[in-house]
């Protein structure tokens, strides 16, 4: 076993979390589990913000995953008020049937 | 592996001693309101009931632990684990004295030490919210559903003036670590004034309190469980050991909190008064507390005082004699007074929980929240101000 | 010395009255508009005891206003002694007919608009008088003819008055559009609009004999002031425009705007003397001017309308004095000019005010006995725009005939000839209106104080204003000019003349007028119909471009070409959105596929298209 | 130590990530979010970044995702059906594209990324609060504030959105 981890580890864990998110958002119907899906994306891109910011010994890296946080919260807190809203009207959190918006 | 050693022992006994003292808290919290109430309180197992949570601990692993058929399982046996080792958790970084050195080992009275200690606890302690919710959802009843709710809803907006009030020492003494934070407090203004932030830090102080105790789901901000119309709220469905695992989290959520306070603005095990006279307090205190005792003693009221009084005296009298020999054993010294005044203010903060619960009356939920939003949240943030603009001032 | 503040205050009483006037009483309006002009005057005074005796041009700079490669124009305000003049005529008459018109509007509806407008055009008129370079001037210039635009058609309700207001702005477009092309040749030519750049450039260049780069600055100039100024051919929109209050006839259609032409002419005098051709053209149009618009004066009978073919007339002389190099004779003409002809129009409106809106001349007589006061000014006025010995027409208008003599003998006795025809018909309208019979059927009354008092002050002018020697003033800018005693009481002696004719026509004989006419029946219907000039430009121009507009703009080019265009893009358009929106599922999830295949051909992209180190 | 652990928490980062895409039950779904959460917040702490893993824990597993739990408790959403709508072609390709992703993105970062010596636990100490603080205050200013005007401008839109009547 290696002491030490090639920086290239991390950034292929954040890709498969990345594609994780991408999946989770193309198969799921259920809004709430699509806008995780989206979290678990911004979270893979956090993991390589970190990482970059640990190869070139910047703080950077760091300002920028904190600032996907906290757009993150904002965006959950709005996200997550529309689909009450949606609920409220539509009596459903199936993705598919909220396709309304269309030509 | 000098390290995992060391963090074996120094874990196996915090644990002891943590779960022990949460045993015990309970019997004292019964006692305590018992005495308020003009009652006795627990009395039949053993002294004064001394022995009740022992007792207490054999009845409740030894009943059958009821799972109701319609509850979610995984996540109905979940919560509970969940809750008790998120409130264990946050311990690890609460250091209860200095530094000391025990021959060749040099260490601190503390799990381990993280720069961003006081972060860490915030952390756990936001987290601690999943266990008390998904206890209250996994149950499938609609009283435990809403006491989960309310829970999480109270906890979220009571973290905001919490972590406000934190913030505001956190900014005098510009640093994140406990140890460090103590380390500001030491010292005394006019030779006798303690250097504690509770004093520039009154108002941050007490807005923690207060946040405090709605973050511990205590009186008067338990309505999570409140009995009178949500049966008891999120553990309605709960029984035995799991049902215990909750009681214990809240419990050992209290400690950690009083332990944040203690350290974050009363000064951690850092004395009240100078140096030569606070070496004495603890031996007059234990002393006068045994000659008390004997004197009793000599006067029983009941058959059994007769033996109980003069072996508490004695037991007092003996912890005095220990700190007057460790005035003459520097090592047992800086342990010994590190503990009594930390654990000396920790029991008064948490004497004061006991004894708000005794005396104040429930919130009403609209209340609740009004009170975070409209209050305490202005004012932790005014406070913060205050204080950032008295630092800027001060730092030239 | 706060030059900016002479044109702010109006400006401030015209923000405050155009603003707030509507819930402000009358009072309050009042104090606002003469206060702000009144300030304005006292302004002036002080700058120019302060600067006198003015030898040289007074700037004040402000700030730059345009910065485009070479040519860098600022907001500059200078003074010097022509301006001063044009800044004592302005604020002063100016001064007077606001007092006046106090009592005119006194019953009229939006009685703030129109003091907010009048004082709006206090504020253009002095910026175009202030200006240091011509671009500001343009400002100015502009203003003033939409000021002019809006007292026309004060009486919007009337087709006539919109109309009117119409036809100045068109008209005052034409002219616009030379004085704008003059400006850019300028800028070409100088690469500045600095009024002491360019003329200092233009200095030392030959005078131009035949047709150059000067002339055609100057013709175009002179396109600009015919056009502000009321010159053949475009001033058929000033006659017009007496369809505005009498107050804004007086101030902007005699005494000030209309000026404007003559000043900028002057202004510029430094390029009109190096192209005599120019100069030429303006003497010869002014003069024309002047006799064809004195004939169509003898025929009105609109009391307005006779005043304004004077108008238009006296214009000409002014130009005429510009033309044959008498720039300081056209400025005094033009100061005297103000004086009588704002007294004539706000005699002529105390008179209309006095019989509740009649114009007609016909419809007057004998009103003598019924306002004394006005009939006295009003003479006073007549005898002086009819060049009476040492009356200030005299001096103003011999100067400018004299100096004609000088460049061409036929020049003068042409204007001899206007400046009888001139005292008949001036004379002709006073007879009419002050003697014999009353024919109308309105309550004469005199008018009240404060229309009276400004009448007197300014006969005062009128009489005795031409001893205040404006060309002697002026000579350090535009040279001493001749004298010749003879020739100008020749024409004094026809102005005589003209009057003694019109008392025997309209007061000794009354019936040989209308004799007269009949014998020369058909020169009189042409006269009477102001040549036809109206009907010829309807007929040559109007129609031609309404219908050209109307066939190949309107139907060809704009709803042929540009809408088929649009509406092609718009149809094309709608062909390809037809296919594309079948992306647009409202599927979320189909956009997120489509977004992850996007990404992997991008991979695929840099992966394997060489972008890999 | 270092690799250990980095093999524990990758671990339990993916097996959390695939259960909250396989999971039916929404609220499985953002347990195992936290989980992702709390393993990467790990990983940070092991490349130096003490405030940003204290900082996940507590915006996101604390804040974030007790809101998610908390709006599936308040809407009380059920299991999603089984039957996802979509045919077995759409799954598999769906499947073979995100390998191919996955894939493509792995070779890129192999390729591209110039070989650096490993990570090691304690080589960077520069992710502490203090640095973090001074690079938002300094360099960072304008983005802050920016962001503060975007979560004041947030909490107007979520009271607008939720008010009763829409």
């Amino acid at each position: 076993m290696p002491t030490s981890v090639p920086v290239s580890w991390y950034l292929i864990l954040s890709a498969i979390l990345f594609g994780l998110g991408v999946a989770g958002f193309i198969y799921r119907r259920n809004i709430i589990t699509v806008f995780m899906s989206i979290e678990l994306m911004l979270n893979a891109v956090n993991l390589t913000f970190i990482t970059f910011s640990y190869t070139l010994k910047q703080v950077d890296g760091h300002i920028f995953s904190f600032f996907v946080m906290v757009v993150a919260a904002a965006e959950a807190a709005v996200g997550l008020a529309i689909i009450l809203t949606v609920f409220k009207n539509r009596e459903t959190l199936m993705i598919d049937d909220v396709s309304s918006m269309k030509y | 592996m000098d390290f995992f050693i060391l963090s074996l022992i120094k874990a196996a006994i915090i644990a002891f001693v943590l779960l022990t003292t949460l045993a015990y808290l309970q019997w004292i919290e019964r006692k305590v309101i018992a005495h308020i109430q003009l009652r006795v309180g627990p009395y039949r197992v053993g002294p004064h009931g001394l022995l009740q949570p022992l007792a207490d601990v054999v009845k409740l692993i030894t009943k059958e632990g009821v799972v109701p058929s319609h509850v979610n399982k995984v996540f109905y046996l979940m919560a509970p684990f969940v809750a008790v080792a998120l409130a264990l958790i946050s311990i690890a970084v609460i250091p209860f004295g200095p530094q000391i050195t025990i021959g060749p080992v040099t260490t601190w009275m503390q799990l381990t030490d993280l720069n961003v200690g006081i972060l860490f606890v915030l952390a756990v302690s936001s987290v601690g919210v999943y266990g008390v919710a998904l206890g209250g959802w996994a149950s499938n009843n609609k009283y435990a559903l809403l006491g989960g709710l309310r829970s999480s809803a109270q906890m979220i907006s009571y973290e905001l003036p919490l972590a406000l009030a934190v913030a505001s020492p956190l900014l005098l003494a510009n640093t994140l670590s406990f140890r460090e934070m103590v380390n500001y407090q030491s010292g005394y203004w006019l030779g006798f004034i303690p250097r504690w932030n509770v004093w520039p830090e009154i108002l941050g102080f007490v807005v923690f309190l207060i946040a405090a105790f709605a973050e511990t789901n205590r009186v008067p901000f338990d309505l999570p469980e409140a009995e009178n119309e949500l049966v008891a709220g999120f553990h309605v469905e709960y029984s035995s050991m799991k049902f215990a695992a909750f009681f214990m989290a809240e419990y050992a959520n209290m400690v950690t909190v009083t332990a944040v306070a203690t350290l974050l603005f009363l000064g951690g095990w850092q004395p009240p008064f100078p140096e030569p006279y606070s070496d004495f307090v603890p031996i007059l205190i234990f002393a006068a507390a045994g000659v008390v005792a004997l004197y009793h003693g000599l006067h029983p009221a009941r058959r059994m005082d007769k033996f109980t009084f003069p072996a508490t005296g004695l037991l007092f009298l003996g912890i005095a004699v220990i700190f007057g020999v460790s005035l003459l054993v520097p090592v047992l010294k800086t342990i010994l007074m590190a503990l009594f005044w930390f654990c000396g203010k920790l029991g008064i903060l948490l004497f004061l929980f006991i004894w708000v619960r005794a005396t104040l009356p429930r919130f009403r939920y609209d209340q609740l929240m009004r009170f975070a939003w409209t209050f305490l949240f202005p004012l932790s943030m005014v406070n913060l101000l205050i204080t950032g603009l008295i630092v800027a001032l001060s730092s030239k | 010395m706060f030059l900016w503040l002479i044109p702010i205050l109006p400006f401030l009483g015209f923000l405050i009255n155009g603003l707030f006037g509507r819930r402000m009483p009358k009072s309050m309006v009042n104090l606002f508009a003469i206060g702000s002009v009144t300030l304005s005057f006292l302004w002036a005074v002080k700058t120019l005891v302060g600067l006198s005796p003015l030898e040289t041009k007074y700037i004040e700079h402000y700030f730059t206003w345009i910065q485009s490669g070479a040519l860098n124009i600022s907001i500059d305000f200078a003074i010097d002694r022509l301006t001063a003049v044009m800044l004592m005529v302005v604020t002063g008459v100016g001064l007077l007919i606001h007092i006046y018109s106090i009592g005119y509007m006194a019953d009229e509806d939006g009685y703030y608009r129109f003091f907010a407008y009048l004082n709006l055009f206090m504020f253009f008129m002095l910026v175009l008088v202030l200006a240091q370079n011509f671009l500001v001037l343009f400002v100015g210039w502009e203003g003033v003819g939409l000021c002019s635009y809006l007292l026309i058609g004060y009486y919007f309700l009337e087709r006539f008055a919109t109309n009117a207001g119409n036809k100045a702005f068109i008209v005052n477009r034409i002219g616009d559009f030379g004085f704008s092309l003059a400006i850019f040749l300028v800028v070409r030519q100088f690469g500045s609009l600095d009024f002491t750049k360019v003329f200092d450039a233009a200095k030392p260049m030959p005078t131009e004999t035949s047709a150059g780069i000067l002339t055609t600055i100057c013709l175009l100039l002179l396109v600009g002031a015919a056009g502000k100024s009321a010159q053949i051919p475009l001033y058929v929109w000033l006659p017009d425009a007496m369809a505005g209050p009498t107050p804004v006839s007086a101030l902007i259609h005699a005494a000030t705007m209309v000026t404007a032409g003559v000043y900028m002419t002057a202004r510029s005098a430094t390029l009109f003397t190096h192209a005599p051709i120019a100069m030429d053209t303006v003497a010869v149009i002014g003069l024309a001017t002047a006799f064809f618009a004195a004939t169509i004066g003898l025929a009105q009978t609109d009391i307005k309308k006779v005043f304004a073919y004077s108008t238009v007339s006296q214009l000409g002389y002014m130009f005429l004095g510009a033309g044959v190099g008498a720039f300081s004779a056209g400025i005094f003409h033009l100061m005297t000019h103000a004086f009588f002809k704002a007294l004539l129009f706000l005699g002529a409106g105390a008179v209309i005010h006095g019989l509740h809106g009649e114009q007609d001349l016909r419809q007057m007589g004998g009103l003598f006995k019924h306002m004394r006061i006005t009939a006295i000014t009003l003479l006073c006025a007549s005898i002086a725009i009819s060049g009476f010995p040492f009356t200030s027409g005299f001096f103003s208008k011999d100067a400018i005939l004299v100096a004609a003599y000088e460049r061409a003998p036929w020049m003068y006795w042409v204007g001899v000839l206007t400046a009888g025809m001139t005292a008949f018909y001036v004379f002709r309208a006073w007879f009419l209106a002050f003697t014999g019979e009353y024919r109308g059927h309105a309550h004469p009354h005199e008018s009240p104080l404060v229309m009276i008092g400004p009448l007197m002050l300014l006969a005062v002018l009128s009489i005795f204003g031409g001893f205040i020697n404006v060309p002697h003033w002026l000579e350090p800018m535009f040279g001493e000019r001749p004298e010749n005693q003879t020739l100008a009481w020749l024409s004094a002696g026809v102005g005589v003349i003209g009057i003694a004719t019109a008392y025997l026509f309209y007061v000794a004989r009354p019936g040989m007028a209308d004799g007269f006419a009949k014998a020369m029946n058909g020169l009189y219907t042409l006269v009477y119909n102001k040549y036809f000039v109206d009907e010829i430009y309807d007929a040559a121009v109007v129609t031609p471009v309404v219908k050209g507009s109307r066939i190949f703009l309107w139907r060809g080019i704009d709803a042929g070409l540009i809408d088929g265009i649009v509406n092609g893009f718009g149809s094309r358009s709608r062909g390809v959105g037809n296919i594309l929106k079948l992306l647009q599922s409202g599927n979320i999830r189909s956009y997120a596929a489509w977004v992850v295949l996007g990404s992997v051909l991008l991979l695929l992209a840099i992966g394997f298209g060489g972008a890999t180190r | 130590m270092t690799a250990l652990i980095f093999f524990l928490f990758a671990s339990i980062a993916v097996f959390c990530g695939i259960s909250l895409v396989t999971q039916t039950h929404p609220i499985a779904s953002a347990l195992s979010l936290i989980g992702v959460m709390g393993s990467l917040a790990i990983l940070y702490l092991q490349l130096g970044g003490e405030f940003i893993a204290a900082a996940q824990v507590i915006v996101y597993a604390g804040a974030i995702m007790v809101l998610f739990v908390f709006v599936i408790m308040l809407l009380n959403a059920g299991a999603e059906g089984t039957s996802l709508q979509m045919s077995n072609f759409a799954k598999y390709a769906g499947i073979f594209v995100l390998a191919a992703f996955l894939g493509l993105i792995s070779f890129v970062i192999q390729a591209m990324l110039p070989k650096t010596e490993g990570v090691v636990f304690g080589a960077f100490q520069g992710g502490t609060a203090l640095n973090i603080g001074r690079k938002l205050f300094t360099t960072y200013l304008l983005p802050f504030e920016v962001t503060s005007v975007l979560i004041l401008i947030a909490i107007l839109g979520a009271m607008v959105l939720a008010r009763r009547e829409i």
